[in-house]
């Protein structure tokens, strides 16, 4: 074990964790003034629940030996014998450090689908629909990717820190809420503006922050991989940014406060699988392909009717199709070992395009199926007079904002 | 003239404004309220402690019209505001002395 | 009595209530409203979706006065939140039947 | 029949619309005003400058009443209100001439 | 020294010094409107305050020497001596480090009581009081569990991260300045709500990312102990957050966003101070204790009409207890190098109970006697009318929000 | 290269980043809600264009190489070059690390200038200006202080972590634009009030916490240096934050919460250049030099009629002239290697001294020739009629607080 690896692990599990609030806020400034607490709390519900689910299986089905490539077995149930030492794991950190890291991954995907079912779902549903999803969509594709399973093992598509495993599967997942949720009332009719664009923009500053952890952490350790992955972080933020931005301006005259910050989080999105396979100049075109990108797919849900009320899709899919894809062209083996098209290996750009239509098949049947089963069941929507009340007064008797007292 | 207030629910607003203009108003206000009456308020629970709201939000136009255009604009009001639930509001009818623009110091009808 | 219902643009409110006081007004009362009519609202645009803002920030004051001071009033307001742009805004007029001081009990002029 | 018109004290509200409930009253709207009067207003300080600031938050109440209800209303509103020191408020009467339930389109006192 | 702790350390004092704005927001967002930048100040104020009164004779009492058990000495007034090396405590740290971790829990333990006395305490008895305090109630418990005192020397009662020195410290001090101050203005009879609970749920958010500084930084040093603290601190605070909106769902029908940052919080105090000692099934235990027994706690503050405004008893000092006590059961040898009851030791639980009552004793006579002579002289409550505007403008001349502008 | 090094400066890197929304939050609640995104607006997007220009050429010519002791050379354009090891700098830290940690200085010191000139720039300007700036102004002296050019070489003045570099640039720049862009309307006449002081001590609190990466991470290191750094800046900014509230009850009769945030910043601005230098006890009258001091600077834009909105100069020059002299007084060899005055090196003062002037007056001109030249061709400030409806709806089309929703 290394001291200096396990500091910057154990700090990048604190910076992943601070992303789950700051995505709250991110998506809570969004929503109307009396949807913004039900808006936080789906989020961070997340972070009770999946580590709740994750504790008792989900990260042994994950990690824990392998069975046929496709999922895990149960040895490390409750994490049992997870310990001070690595023993079980192969990294310089101690195994409780690397679970712990993993756990915060598991946290922050299902809590990013929330933002494409705000407004209009129910608690109740949501809270089953992610303890069910991280076990049975989360827990397999983590094997799959990072856990010894056959799409990092036998397919070989890379991964650097969650483009497949995070963010086309939330971004996937969310499409297929939306279409069993169906539109908010009033969606394309009625004035649905975002209410505090302030905690918005703080959200943003605080997934940025985050993110370094999520990316350069994935280095599992404070080594020139971490230190690049950082970089081309930054670079891809900071560029998809001013394009998503200049892109406003082109379209609509204005650049918007918005627009900065969902131009930083796509191209975090897109650098996220990219960051520490690529160089800066790569994450350069990967932010600059975000920004323009994923700015363009906002129309799309307009053109299909569908209520993804936050851009989860525009943002988490595309972001993440575009990262997993360009990957296959920009990587470096000087870098992080594998090449990609544009340095002499065509076959990477094919394993990263078939990787992306494995994870988005599998995630969107299987959500599909959940959310289609809760509909029936317990219901997914709250009702129409409960919607036009607000979700914060009708699902958890709380007001937002009381200014007036 | 007369100044017509009335209490809505807030998201009857755009509609109630966009049916006005057809009628040929040419302007209003519109503020934010608490309203009491039938309706029944909600109650919010905060650590274990209840608290009956018994405030709805409700929005309060004015609409300062002529005498003729009066019983036009109360009665789209009522249609467009109405829901047929409790707490779909009041108008109240004000005799009005006098009106006058800022900008212009035109007075009576012409001010409107 | 009357009440003087004035709709104005908020960055004049401070200076009218200057001008008020050296009329001889003794309070007022202000309130934030939406206001709708000629003036021209704007566009706000969230991730591509434009949205037409027809309402204008505007503040509402309500100056209880005696008949003699109305005048006045009203002349004080208007040239005060004069600009001469569209969305100076309105003044009307009302009838007021009595006014309580609720401290004392007075009525009428007293209250003032 | 009237509009009862209150500025008072924010923290009133509640009280007033206890009593009032008892007297009869079925409903009521209320808002939140900057008031200005014989209430000393209070100084801000923001990094070494010193604002003056005139206005005192105060709530702004309406209540549409029956001819008969009023004085009773107008009574009740005067002693729950009354602290008995300056800032306490006033109220208004003002006619009405008409009043709408927007539900069922009843008018006039059917209405209230 | 060993340049991994060190970098450990550095980040996780950095982490605790962010708890006290965490926490800050935390409070004044349960506020009403007009009192929340009172609130605010009272928090932050420690920094500065507890600073002072740290650097020229609070550390030196709580780490420096040892005088009968009960007390340091005056050596390091000024933090003289401390240096860029680790000559003078025994970590692999420089000794700055260690006092600067060391000097974030002093800062805002006092922080903490802040929520009690809310809305009514007057700005200057307050930053005495907290002035006081520090040197003459936390540097002692300081001391005497952690610096060489009879409490952790003699009574061998162990405190991983401040369960008895901070949690139990401040919630019973909470109490005593509540009995002094007596309730606000229209307590039990107005209804007094939050003002911005989007503010409350970003700062629990702040406080949780910390507060693995707080823990996992206990260790001090980026060893197992600490990742296994990380991992525990992570389960209590999750599954007690989830069991307070369970145990709210139950008994009020709805789950609510205040609820489950209060049981966060309520987890994450039960298992500092058994963070480095037990294993991850066991804080599971903890937190389930913390989150059930915590929100039922809040209601004695009614029956006993003590106005402990935001909680601060139910939160700190149950939570506290829960886990000095249950620590006592659960402690493996294994991980922390001590056995609690369920583990073959039944006299830890002893040693436990003991060091809990002490500390309260102790805590609530001194803080008891300080507010009362300030309640003699200076007076601790602002006026009535004062706290009818509020205190934003009565003691500070400055409104939070002004959105009309 | 070492673990422990790098983690301490990947996660301050972080830190730094983070301090951009936090000063975004602290200027964004200062102004009125009508300007808050415009506010945040110009901050984050300093994120974007400068990690764009310093991603070209930037970085290169701070750090690269060195021409006749002015300017580093354009060999690391594109960041070509920069690796996963630590081959072109000699420090214990990747090249990447390194690069992202000045990065990030560069992104700050041009968006500390938005404060002076709040409410009334354009974005477009604003945004070519810091483009510009950060090329024309920024990189020079970087190189200057701290790449090999002429200030740290050949005067041998001394900057821990950018008291000439950050602070008096940033200072003296804000000072040119507000001559050169003019009052806002009703400046000294109407009511021009915080909007959201909650946001500016969230802020405040997120740069207090970020600061410790910008100094304690100045060390490149977790070193003793790194932890002394901590300690002294803690130090200073409490003991600032205290005198700041000490000097307004004085004055005004009323600490102000505002004044607790903005002495806090005042302290963590003078300590900046000192921090690693100078030792605690030395830290305290830094502070306390800062908090008075700075307080009193406030009224001169008054008499000048410069309406510096936000206070840039009183606190960021200001407090950076009093870290960059005293330092020539207090740096003690045994800590950072450089003796002041009092302890025998008086030269050290008037090189302190000179390098002060060399700043400011390079800077003042720089700065003040691009803005003339910016309002003579595509004009600084927007129209009346824009600046009465507010910057966030006439330059972004969006609106704040939308809380009637
Ligand atoms: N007497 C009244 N005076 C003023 N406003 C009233 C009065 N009665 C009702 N209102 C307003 O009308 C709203 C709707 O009234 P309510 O009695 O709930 O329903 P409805 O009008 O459908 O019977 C109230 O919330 C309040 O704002
Ligand atoms: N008929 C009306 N009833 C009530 N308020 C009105 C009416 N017409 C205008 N207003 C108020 O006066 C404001 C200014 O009116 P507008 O027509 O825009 O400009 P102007 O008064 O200069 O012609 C509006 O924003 C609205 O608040
Ligand atoms: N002439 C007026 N017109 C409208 N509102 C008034 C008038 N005078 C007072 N008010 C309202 O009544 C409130 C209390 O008035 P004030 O003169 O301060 O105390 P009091 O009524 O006890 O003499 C004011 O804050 C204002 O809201």
């Amino acid at each position: 074990m290394d001291t200096g690896d396990t500091a910057w692990i154990l700090t990048s599990a604190a910076l992943v964790l601070f992303m789950t609030p700051g995505l709250a806020l991110f998506y809570g400034g969004m929503v109307r003034s009396k949807n913004v607490l039900a808006m936080l709390m789906k989020n961070y519900v997340a972070i009770g629940v999946v580590t709740i689910t994750w504790v008792t299986v989900g990260f042994s089905l994950a990690f824990s030996g392998d069975v046929g490539g496709v999922i895990g077995d149960l040895n490390l149930w409750g994490l049992r014998d997870i310990g001070l030492e690595n023993t079980l794991f192969e990294h310089t950190v101690p195994d409780s450090a690397f679970a712990m890291f993993q756990f915060m991954f598991a946290i922050i995907t299902p809590a990013l689908i929330a933002g494409a079912v705000a407004e209009r779902i129910k608690f109740s549903a949501w809270a089953i629909f992610i303890a069910v999803w991280s076990i049975l969509v989360y827990a397999p594709l983590a094997h799959w990717v990072w856990g010894g399973g056959f799409i990092g093992a036998d397919l070989q598509a890379i991964d650097f820190a969650g483009g497949l495993v995070v963010h086309i599967n939330a971004g996937i997942a969310a499409l297929a809420l939306v279409i069993a949720l169906g539109p908010r009332i009033g969606f394309r009719r009625e004035v649905i503006r975002p209410h505090s664009l302030p905690l918005t923009v703080l959200g943003a500053g605080m997934l940025w922050f985050g993110w370094f952890g999520f990316n350069a952490g994935s280095a599992l350790g404070a080594s020139g991989a971490a230190a690049n992955a950082f970089l081309t972080t930054q670079i891809a933020a900071a560029v998809a940014a001013t394009c998503w931005v200049i892109a406003e301006a082109v379209t609509h005259g204005k650049p918007t406060t918005l627009g900065f910050a969902s131009g930083a989080v796509a191209g975090l999105v897109a650098i996220t699988p990219a960051s520490g396979f690529v160089g800066p100049l790569s994450a350069v075109v990967i932010g600059a392909a975000a920004g323009f990108l994923c700015f363009w797919a906002l129309r799309l849900k307009f053109r299909f009717n569908f209520d993804d009320s936050l851009d989860v899709v525009a943002v988490h899919l595309v972001g993440g199709i575009i990262g997993a894809v360009l990957l296959g062209l920009f990587a470096e083996e000087r870098i992080g070992g594998v090449n990609g098209l544009f340095f002499g290996a065509p076959e990477q750009l094919l394993r990263q395009i078939a990787s992306v239509v494995i994870t988005m098949v599998f995630s969107f049947v299987v959500s599909y199926v959940i959310a289609l089963i809760l509909k029936a069941t317990i219901g997914l929507r709250v009702s129409e007079q409960e919607e036009r009340s607000g979700l914060d007064l009708s699902l958890h008797e709380e007001q937002g904002w009381v200014l007036a007292d | 003239m007369k100044l017509i207030v009335a209490y809505i629910n807030p998201f009857k607003l755009d509609e109630i404004r966009d049916a006005l203009k057809e009628t040929g108003v040419t302007g209003l206000s519109a503020g934010n309220v608490q309203g009491f009456g039938r309706q029944a308020g909600h109650t919010e629970t905060y650590r274990g402690a209840e608290y009956e709201v018994d405030f709805v939000p409700k929005v309060r136009i004015e609409v300062l019209v002529d005498d003729t255009l009066a019983p036009n604009v109360i009665s789209t009001i009522e249609q467009t505001a109405r829901t047929g639930s409790i707490g779909d509001g009041k108008i109240a009818v004000l005799p009005v002395e006098d009106v006058i623009r800022i900008r212009t110091g035109e007075r009576g009808r012409d001010a409107l």
